[in-house]
């Protein structure tokens, strides 16, 4: 497995999709235009057994509303994949490949226990609850980030600050007891948190939701699971960042997410 | 027939953003004497056999995350 | 006939006009006199009675929501045939070209009635008629719009205009951000006028490969009608006829009102396009007002066929409803797709896959005639033409030759505090209240949003850009216009400035206008005035557009927005959309360097009717500013090719509020101040500061782009000032007007949102 | 003090598409014997004096709308 993959084999990709999950398309473009195979796949093709999770390579949440977010958001998806693919999760995730879920993802990750798991034994340590403002919040927000072993985060310098969209009204991260905040904490797993722009944590509106500790984003102890509330699959581009119009042309900060995993995975399986 | 009541609100620990919002809206509409309100979902179930014991696996199947949530099966 | 469902005979043929009308009173069916008799006189020459389900059928097929009947003789004069070459296809929407391979299909709605009555639901189904609208022709829908009018009065027996307003942003909100489409452009009116009759205009964009444009017209036999999506229910009843009417006070009947379920729609969309890549579909059409009745019939009588149902195989909600309830129920998240018969088991397997309910319900015949069964019985056997033929009205009209009065009013003795004052005005102040609560960024392609500037303090931007390619450059520009304040003055002006502030949002982005979709707001047809102005507005449109050469692809009409003696304006919301060349070069309103100059593009005027000034001295009369196509085009375009060479760095228009509020708005998201003289603009310093002047921006231009800005713009760009820090500083010579801190000015601006 | 229980559901002829997922999705985790949901929102208020006829008030004032809901306060 050290050797990593040829360059003449393309990488796979799975971004899972059910009714009202849509976000699907910007995360299979970012694949695509990382040099990937992504490939969209319904739930119901993983649950039917017409397509098995062990033939891709990463693994990606998308956000949205899957199941019309009713109920809690995330808790449909969750639960269905709960019920009949969550030994295929964890085999995954234990074998290190990249998983990500953005927005709706994250909450669908943090609801089947695989984030943050500080317990190890992927119990439901934390929940996205509604934003303190009660509010939906479209917006542009400052995050810093705490690189760790997080291998999405590998292009990234630590202490960056950087900007990604957010859009969401439930991503309150809080955690079920302090015992679990201190583990992500001292395990360095708070890897991206809603900051000023000088990189301080603030209260509202720097931190949209509330969240404990300002965290945005969370990486499993191993560094190979990420849940994100922002979207870096929307600012794959530079041109589609709230404030494009006012910086010099480089690459956008979404697009390091994916070129991370790419080149992981390439040096890793 | 078996018709169930679930009540899933937040835990008193977890602060409850729809409460504070309509607490506050009913206060600026002149309710002074409102001092505190509290939000959940309720889902009325009916199953054509079976029992009311089924309840509780709704609410940790689906419809309760542990973390934020109480989950009531009204008798 | 024992069973109850079961289709009812109406006994016309050997009825009165009193008895008729009593029909067409007791079944709901909207219709007049003359209507009725012209039934009556076919089913003669047919010798037998109709079906309850041939009558309501009828019914919807001619009410004035389906069959345009007040207006159609107008628009035919007025709207359709400008710039025809530039229209690729036209159909439930519209369509014009982006580039080769791509067109954009478009068109703005009007949800006025439903959301008057249930204004969460209203906007919501409104939003998700909309994207319906566009995905018929077979294209991806990249962008929703929302332009609401809002009351500021409580009407006795109507919902307060907060519980309106809240609902409607509501319903937007939920419906817009579960299908995952991003809501970017839109606008939000307050006045009285809209009390107790609240507008709300929907739109959508959508982009399609040529090849694979859709139309609705069946035009051979043996084509298989799948009907897709939602489950059909008794909800939804009879909502075209209650579009079709003056609103009453008081309950509406229950069955009108829906929520929507966008939660089908989503996986939906998904479905038919994946079917209509493959090249699966052969046409395709969305169950808007009338449901089946009217889709089944236009799809049939535009390709000349007839063709059979089977009202058996509709997927129903409740399995008691009646064959007329079934052929006319309004249920959401529908559409009719007609596929060749090889091709069913594939289209049906797509469905599958995505988990979407569909059903085989019937095809097409040769023969121009509709056939209808239910239970082995025919309910329904009528011509296609006859059905979709309503009579067409040429009501009459009254022009009114209203007096303008001009009026010249004292200089303001405070300019900074009026200028505070306008800033926070609500018609005014930042939308983020509602817009933040809309996902503007889904999909990944939003290259201009609703707001920009720097992250935490952004301003106003004037349309929005989407990228529907991300392997291009291309972009997608799309914005609105309208002025009810100006409308109501006059009209004619009105229409003129809605297509001249749609123009200048477009270009202000550095988009090329390309179409227009035109949704027309009015109270009852039946109102010899009302006629009038609906006339008015229509030669306003078609006087710009005509000499701008930009078509009109779609639109549409909503009358009856009247209640007891309250009306709206007759005017109407634009939704422009244009081409970005090179998003790279796509250009924001907030200013981007301390030092750069400030140029007007355009004068001001003295003709302040409607204008934000007088509204705020409580000042009715004066004249409507002008809005002169030939210079909006000569400015305009030579814009254009000032961006194209990079010489402007930020480009506002002058809008309500004048130069005033233009320049307020560029300091808001840069942080960046402005020194502006006013002697070299000519007029009196409000005037100057104030009015309104049509086809007019401020432009921010950099020292070493100036010779290149001034060779393209000419005698157009007159120089008022540069940026500067903290500040925006008035002066009129030698003379202070103001000195505001932008600070102040965004704060003010912010107002309610922070 | 007065502690108000009120619950807001959809009227029966209006569809609750938050229950039809409810719906697909405990039939979907194998309860195939669950035939119907229907949702609600239910918000438990504390007044500091006064008396429950508020309730209604709250209701229409802020909490339902007529025209799609049913508003219930419970004794
Ligand atoms: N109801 C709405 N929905 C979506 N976008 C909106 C809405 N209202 C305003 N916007 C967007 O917010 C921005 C600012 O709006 P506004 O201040 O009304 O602009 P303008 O002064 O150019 O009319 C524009 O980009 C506009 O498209
Ligand atoms: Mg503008």
């Amino acid at each position: 497995m050290e050797e990593g993959i040829p360059m003449n084999r393309q990488i796979k990709v799975a971004v899972l999709t059910m009714e009202g999950t849509n976000n699907e398309v910007e995360a299979y473009l970012s694949f695509k235009h990382s040099g990937t195979s992504p490939e969209i796949v319904h739930l119901k093709k993983l649950e039917n057994k017409s397509k098995r999770l062990e033939d891709y390579d990463i693994l990606f949440f998308p956000g949205g509303f899957s199941g019309g977010d009713y109920v809690r958001a995330g808790a449909i998806m969750a639960a269905r994949l709960r019920s009949t693919l969550l030994k295929d999760l964890e085999k995954l995730v234990e074998i290190g490949k990249p998983v990500m879920g953005s927005c709706n993802g994250f909450q669908v990750l943090v609801e089947l226990g695989l984030i943050p798991n500080v317990g190890g034994e992927y119990g439901i340590e934390a929940a996205l609850a509604p934003n303190i403002s009660n509010r939906f919040e479209a917006r542009t927000v400052y995050l810093k980030i705490n690189k760790g072993n997080c291998l999405f985060l590998r292009d990234f310098s630590d202490g960056e600050v950087v900007k990604l969209p957010i859009a969401h009204s439930e991503g309150r991260f809080v955690t079920r007891d302090s015992d679990i905040l201190k583990g992500i904490i001292s395990n360095g797993m708070n890897v991206i948190s809603y900051s000023d722009e000088m990189g301080r944590l603030q209260g509202y509106p720097w931190n949209p939701n509330g969240s404990e500790q300002n965290i945005a984003g969370l990486c499993n102890k191993e560094g190979n699971v990420l849940g994100i509330m922002p979207h870096p699959e929307r600012v794959f581009y530079y041109v589609t960042e709230s404030d494009w119009t006012r910086t010099e042309k480089r690459e956008g900060m979404g697009s390091r997410f994916f070129s991370s995993a790419v080149s992981f995975v390439r040096e890793k399986f | 027939m078996v018709e169930l009541r679930i009540t899933v609100t937040f835990k008193k620990t977890v602060e409850d953003s729809e409460g504070s919002s309509v607490l506050k809206a009913l206060r600026l509409l002149g309710y002074e004497n409102v001092t505190d309100v509290r939000t959940g979902k309720v889902y009325f179930i009916t199953l054509s056999k079976g029992n009311r014991k089924t309840a509780k696996d709704f609410c940790e199947k689906l419809l309760a995350n542990p973390v934020i949530n109480e989950c009531v099966v009204d008798e | 006939m024992s069973d109850p469902n079961f289709s009812k005979e109406i006994p016309i043929v050997t009825m009165s006009s009193t008895q008729l009308n009593e029909v067409s009173r007791e079944m709901n069916l909207g219709l007049s006199t003359d209507e009725m008799s012209r039934i009556k006189s076919y089913f003669e020459k047919e010798g037998r009675n109709p079906t309850d389900v041939e009558m309501q059928a009828i019914a919807q097929a001619w009410s004035e929501h389906c069959s345009y009947k007040s207006s159609k003789i107008h628009l035919k004069k007025y709207i359709f045939g400008i710039g025809k070459e530039k229209v690729v296809a036209e159909g439930d929407a519209g369509l014009v070209a982006l580039d080769d391979e791509t067109a954009i299909s478009f068109k703005i709605e009007s949800h006025n009635h439903p959301s008057a009555i249930e204004p969460y639901g209203g906007a919501a189904t409104g939003v998700g008629g909309i994207l319906r609208d566009i995905l018929s022709m077979g294209a991806q829908p990249i962008a929703v719009t929302d332009v609401l009018y809002f009351g500021t009065k409580r009407i006795e027996g109507f919902p307060s205009p907060r519980f309106i307003e809240t609902g409607v942003i509501s319903g937007i909100r939920d419906y817009g951000n579960r299908v995952g489409i991003p809501t970017v452009s839109g606008g939000i009116v307050y006045s009285d006028f809209f009390s107790p009759n609240v507008l709300v205009n929907v739109g959508c964009v959508g982009v399609v490969r040529k090849d694979r444009i859709r139309s609705s017209a069946i035009s051979e036999p043996g084509i298989q009608l799948i009907l897709a999506g939602g489950k059909t229910g008794r909800d939804g009843i009879h909502g075209v006829n209650m579009a079709s009417a003056e609103m009453k006070k008081g309950k509406e009947d229950i069955t009108t009102v829906q929520l929507g379920s966008p939660i089908i729609k989503e996986p939906l969309i998904h479905a038919v396009l994946e079917a209509n890549e493959r090249g699966l579909i052969y046409a395709l059409k969305d169950l808007g007002g009338g449901g089946l009745s009217s889709v089944v019939g236009e799809m049939l009588e535009s390709g000349g066929m007839g063709g059979i149902i089977h009202l058996d195989s509709v997927p129903l909600k409740e399995s008691s409803m009646k064959p007329w309830e079934i052929w006319i129920s309004e249920s959401q998240e529908r559409m009719l797709l007609a596929v060749r018969r090889e091709n069913v088991d594939k289209v049906l397997g797509i469905m599958d896959d995505w988990d979407i309910t569909a059903a085989l319900i019937g095809e097409s015949q040769n023969g121009k005639r509709l056939q209808i069964f239910f239970r082995g019985k025919k309910v329904l056997d009528l011509g296609t033409e006859f059905m979709t033929s309503p009579i067409l009205y040429e009501r009459p009209y009254s022009k009114l030759d209203k007096k303008v009065v001009q009026f010249l009013p004292k200089q303001p003795s405070d300019f900074s505090k009026l200028l505070l004052s306008m800033l926070s005005d609500k018609n005014i102040r930042t939308r983020e209240y509602a817009v933040r609560q809309y996902d503007h960024t889904v999909r990944g392609s939003t290259v201009i949003g609703p707001f920009s500037g720097i992250v935490g303090r952004e301003g106003p931007t004037d349309a929005s850009v989407i990228r529907p390619d991300w392997s291009k450059k291309t972009g997608v520009a799309i914005t609105h216009g309208s002025n009810p304040f100006y409308s109501h003055a006059d009209p004619y002006r009105g229409g003129m400035a809605a297509v001249d502030e749609t123009v200048r949002n477009l270009i202000s982005v550095g988009a090329e206008p390309l179409g227009f979709s035109d949704c027309l707001n009015a109270g009852n047809p039946e109102k010899p005035e009302i006629m009038g102005e609906f006339i008015s507005m229509l030669q306003g449109l078609h006087d710009s557009a005509f000499s701008l050469n930009i078509p009109f692809v779609s639109g549409n009409v909503s009358f009856y927005n009247e209640t007891g003696r309250k009306r709206i304006p007759t005017f109407p919301t634009i939704l422009g959309v244009g081409k970005v060349k090179d998003i790279e070069k796509s250009i924001t309103p907030d200013f981007k360097k301390v030092g750069s100059s400030i140029y007007m593009v355009g004068v001001p005027t003295t003709d302040l009717g409607g204008s934000l000034y007088f509204r705020h001295l409580k000042r009715d009369g004066g004249r409507v500013p002008y809005s002169d196509p030939r210079v909006l085009k000569r400015r305009g375009w030579n814009l254009l090719e000032a961006i194209g060479e990079r010489a402007v760095s930020a480009l506002h228009d002058v809008s309500d509020g004048g130069i005033a509020i233009s320049v307020s708005e560029m300091t808001v998201g840069s942080s960046i101040g402005a020194s502006i003289d006013l002697s070299p603009l000519g007029l009196r310093a409000d005037f100057a500061l104030f009015s309104e002047p049509q086809s007019s921006w401020i432009v921010e231009v950099r020292k070493e782009s100036e010779e290149k800005f001034l060779e393209i713009l000419g005698e157009d760009a007159v120089l008022i000032g540069y940026t500067q820090e903290n500040s925006f500083t008035v002066k009129a010579g030698e003379g202070r007007v103001m000195d505001v801190g932008i600070d102040k000015i965004l704060s003010r601006w912010k107002k309610g949102y922070q």
